[in-house]
């Protein structure tokens, strides 16, 4: 056998993304979900199916289910906080913030806390769009789009 | 296969001094273990000096200019067309297309060979395993005929079904295509046999060779094979490079596919005539430092020689599978009996892609995701693996590294 | 052409001295004159450094692996092609499709675009003055489905019949075609008043932009044509790399080409989805290497600046022409108002082969032949031409050298 | 004016190729050829078209008319000496003693002693073909073949 495993260096993997990974909030099903979509990262495999309830233009309802890697599944389980009550627009804003996260730009935090975690996946630009598919499938769903993908703009 | 085993024992350091890109670290000074290697091979100084002193020294177009450059030139790109025919086999180095790669080979096999044969209910005959270079074009000439595109099956440890693959040869199969090496699963797959089968039925068979022609001693009329596609960067050659072997009398029948310069014989507006082969379907300003290069990457493996190479990857995959079985909860996809140093796995609780990442933070550099395979993902029902893949500088200790690290990943995954 | 003149002219010394190339020597030590740029230019030195640099120490396969090398050599790559697209003034780099040169970038066109909607009857407009890459595509895929290329005529100056072009679009012409600047004739087209018509008709207009790139500024929106299609290694770029911009919305329609890697969403043996313009048509790995050193060529060319890069070449082309006009029996063919610096010529009673011999073996590298432009040779009713053509890193010397070598071959063949 | 030219490294223009380049013997046409072909290399632009009048099997008259390089031009000429009486076999030997020529593989001179002042051109290989044209023309003449070219094998 092998001496035990060493610490490593956890680069995107702070504590809090793997601690989401392991036990995600939000995951399930709505069984009368207003919007639905699916997102696919061709060059991953990450699948993901969202589903929304909305009162009044906002998320009310949010699951996730998802056949993904740990980024994808601790943003999924990260973003419920911040959707409930959300509308389009607002939603729109928030994902400009997070890319503005992922791509390492800087500025003050996110509101929603948890987010802020994925900030070490600016150093890894090939992951970024694991932890950008949830909130693509989201804001898609809210277009009435059925599908949505991170691998092009 | 036939490795003949190598009487003295390479000098692995010798080697790898070589390869001035092994001597890298990552991630603040972690030295980098290279096991990506199906994905695309690392270059040892003569094939980059090759290609340097190409553009310093010998820099003209080819088969154009009559000045002493464009002799040199066209010297040195028709010279690594002669050489590469020989490291392959062929009969002749008018056999030989030089491409920018394997997909370009296989697209030209579709559009020119392929295309005007197919009418509605033809077929073409592919396996589970194929990357999707070995898919996709098929599929879009058939879709504009009218054709379909079906796949024999594999054994669930990788190997190909030989007999279904056999059993589904008849006339309406326009054409057979098979891997020679899988680039997931590392599988070899028994070519001369499926060469002669397909012999029997009056098929022609293509063979994509690109994750054999860097592994293994490869002879395509040994084969029997129709046609051989290849790509250069994986055999230690420039991006850009490649080729396509076919039997000189097919090659004959295939309309142009490019047009372009040096492909033609006489062009008027009101159409056009066409050079021989290869030159008909070498339309453009090639590859040329790039063939210069994949020149010397060949002379560079002859120098080892294939089958001491192929001798010391088949140590290398013993020696890592049977360390990769020390991690609790991984799982080996692939385990035929041929197969090269490819090794793909999934561990239980932790996603590929998320593993691959953890590796590399730890200097070990591995590939994650389907790797230009969608239909072999779905047959295992997975979204995705871990592949690790050796070349002949890989070692023991790399291996190891490769042991530690997982086993590392995994603690913080699982 | 927008010539901003320089207000400090260039150091062609120094810059010389970054051409390792230009200090070579050819038959037993006559320096090099290198005046075959039309045909491929040299490379500065920091454009092959990039190449080497890419090999030892980013080498890795691009848009697939998480790795630490995977994600420099993407980097890399699609870094070069937001330098290019800015370079050619594209609105995005999305727009723009890295391809293996000009020919493979009209022959995308033709077989992607073009092919799919034409019929019986249908027209593509070229010109007499194209090479055979603006011709033999448009030709090979209008063979096939009863379409037909005609040609628009040219003055006997070289000179583009702009009026006859214009007469002859209408709403049989699928697609029209011409060259921003031609490699025999130097011509330099006025292609945006033929986009101004073509858009009138209806008509998409492809330029073939090889000639023009590296010797003028070029911005493909204030043109205002629809595809422009172009060279790396003829822009101090390595061989196998180029592009192929296209509007977004006509990329977007254009179904996959290349079946492979890379340019897929999802493969079953039954069906595949394709990606986004551009992935949808880079299948394969691409020339990595290679665009890392284009990126760096155009650094290199807007270091310098396209502008005084066309200025200064207006100057070699006015000095040339005025000493070749020395040679008794010399016959320049094309002297449009508006030409690049490229110079084809005849001598009485001497052949274009026998000039270049004698030119070579004096170190003057000039291109004889047909330059991949039957129809013009035909156009002039000459079996062959002496091309010069010249770069910025050319000088007064050379082109003395080259009267004096003509002299003197003259009195031998004559 | 420029300073007048001074002696050149001629290469593969040896005089005599250079005195049958500017006056050329079996020049001509025949009127009732027994055989006839034309040859063309795509890549010079050299075109040729020669005529032969056979007696018995053998080559009795010869004549040629060519839009070529001064190579071509000589290399037709000086073959007239070497065709007139030969047959299609030692045509095709001489073809194979001059291939060896023009590629520098040594040995004795070829018997027609005109031909041996191609030798140079062992140095210039784009130029190869030309010399080779006009006797891959004949060859094709006599196999009953109406073209050549010698570009490709
Ligand atoms: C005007 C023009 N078009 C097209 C080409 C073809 O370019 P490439 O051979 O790089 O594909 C050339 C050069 O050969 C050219 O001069
Ligand atoms: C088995 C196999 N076929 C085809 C290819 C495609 O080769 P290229 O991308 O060089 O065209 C690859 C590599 O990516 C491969 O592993």
């Amino acid at each position: 056998m092998t001496a035990p495993a060493q610490a490593m260096d956890s680069g995107p993997y702070a504590a809090t993304l793997l601690a989401h990974a392991r036990a995600p909030r939000h995951q399930g099903t709505l069984l009368h979900p207003d919007a639905l979509a699916e997102g696919y990262n061709a060059l991953c495999g990450d699948r993901i199916t969202v589903m929304l309830a909305l009162r009044q233009g906002c998320i009310a309802e949010y699951a996730f289910r998802a056949e993904a890697c740990a980024l994808v599944v601790a943003a999924a389980s990260l973003l419920g906080e911040c959707l409930i009550g959300r509308d389009a627009e607002e939603v729109e804003h928030l994902a400009a913030r997070f890319d503005g996260l992922l791509a390492g730009a800087g500025g003050p935090p996110i509101e929603c806390g948890g987010l802020n975690a994925f900030a070490d996946l600016a150093r890894f630009p090939a992951r970024r769009k694991c932890a950008r598919l949830p909130l693509a499938t989201v804001r898609a769903a809210l277009r009435g789009a059925a599908h949505a993908n991170t691998e092009e703009a | 296969m036939n490795v003949v085993l190598a009487e003295t024992p390479l000098d692995i350091a010798a080697l790898r001094a070589q390869f001035p890109l092994l001597a890298r670290t990552v991630h603040g000074g972690k030295p980098l273990v290279y096991l990506d290697n199906a994905n695309t091979a690392q270059k040892p100084v003569c094939v980059i000096e090759a290609v340097d002193r190409f553009y310093r020294e010998r820099n003209a177009n080819v088969s154009r200019a009559v000045h002493a450059l464009g002799e040199e030139a066209t010297g040195l790109y028709e010279g690594a067309r002669d050489v590469l025919a020989r490291f392959i086999g062929a009969g002749s180095a008018r056999e030989l297309v030089l491409t920018s790669g394997t997909t370009m080979a296989t697209n030209l096999v579709a559009y020119s060979y392929l295309l005007p044969r197919l009418a509605p209910g033809d077929v073409v005959l592919t396996t589970v395993m194929e990357h999707h270079a070995n898919i996709v074009p098929w599929q879009i000439v058939c879709q504009r005929t009218g054709a379909r595109v079906v796949a024999a099956p594999i054994h669930a440890n990788g190997e190909l079904d030989v007999a279904a693959f056999i059993g589904m040869l008849g006339p309406q199969v326009k054409l057979a295509c098979v891997t020679h090496v899988s680039n997931v699963l590392g599988t070899i797959n028994p070519v001369a046999e499926l060469a002669a089968a397909c012999r029997k039925h009056g098929v022609p068979l293509l063979v994509d060779g690109s994750q054999a022609v860097p592994h293994l001693p490869v002879d395509v009329r040994a084969l029997g094979c129709d046609f051989y596609a290849f790509t250069g960067h994986k055999m230690c050659g420039p991006t850009g490079t490649g080729g396509l072997w076919a039997r000189r009398e097919i090659l004959a029948q295939m309309p142009p596919f490019f047009g372009g310069g040096e492909m033609i014989r006489e062009v008027r507006i009101e159409g056009s005539t066409f050079a021989d082969p290869p030159a008909r379907f070498e339309a453009g300003t090639p590859n040329i430092a790039g063939f210069a290069g994949l020149a010397e990457a060949v002379r560079f493996l002859e120098g080892i020689g294939m089958a001491r190479i192929a001798a010391r990857e088949q140590d290398l995959l013993r020696y890592a599978t049977a360390r990769l079985r020390e991690v609790p909860g991984l799982r080996i996809i692939g385990e035929a009996p041929h197969k090269a140093a490819v090794i793909s796995f999934m561990v239980e609780g932790a996603h590929a892609h998320d593993l691959a990442t953890l590796l590399d933070l730890e200097g070990v550099a591995v590939r994650s995701g389907h790797h230009c395979a969608h239909p072999l993902m779905r047959y295992y029902d997975v979204p995705a693996t871990c592949r690790a893949s050796f070349a002949f500088y890989n070692t023991e200790a790399e291996a190891d590294a490769l042991l530690d690290a997982l086993l590392k990943a995994r603690a913080l995954l699982a």
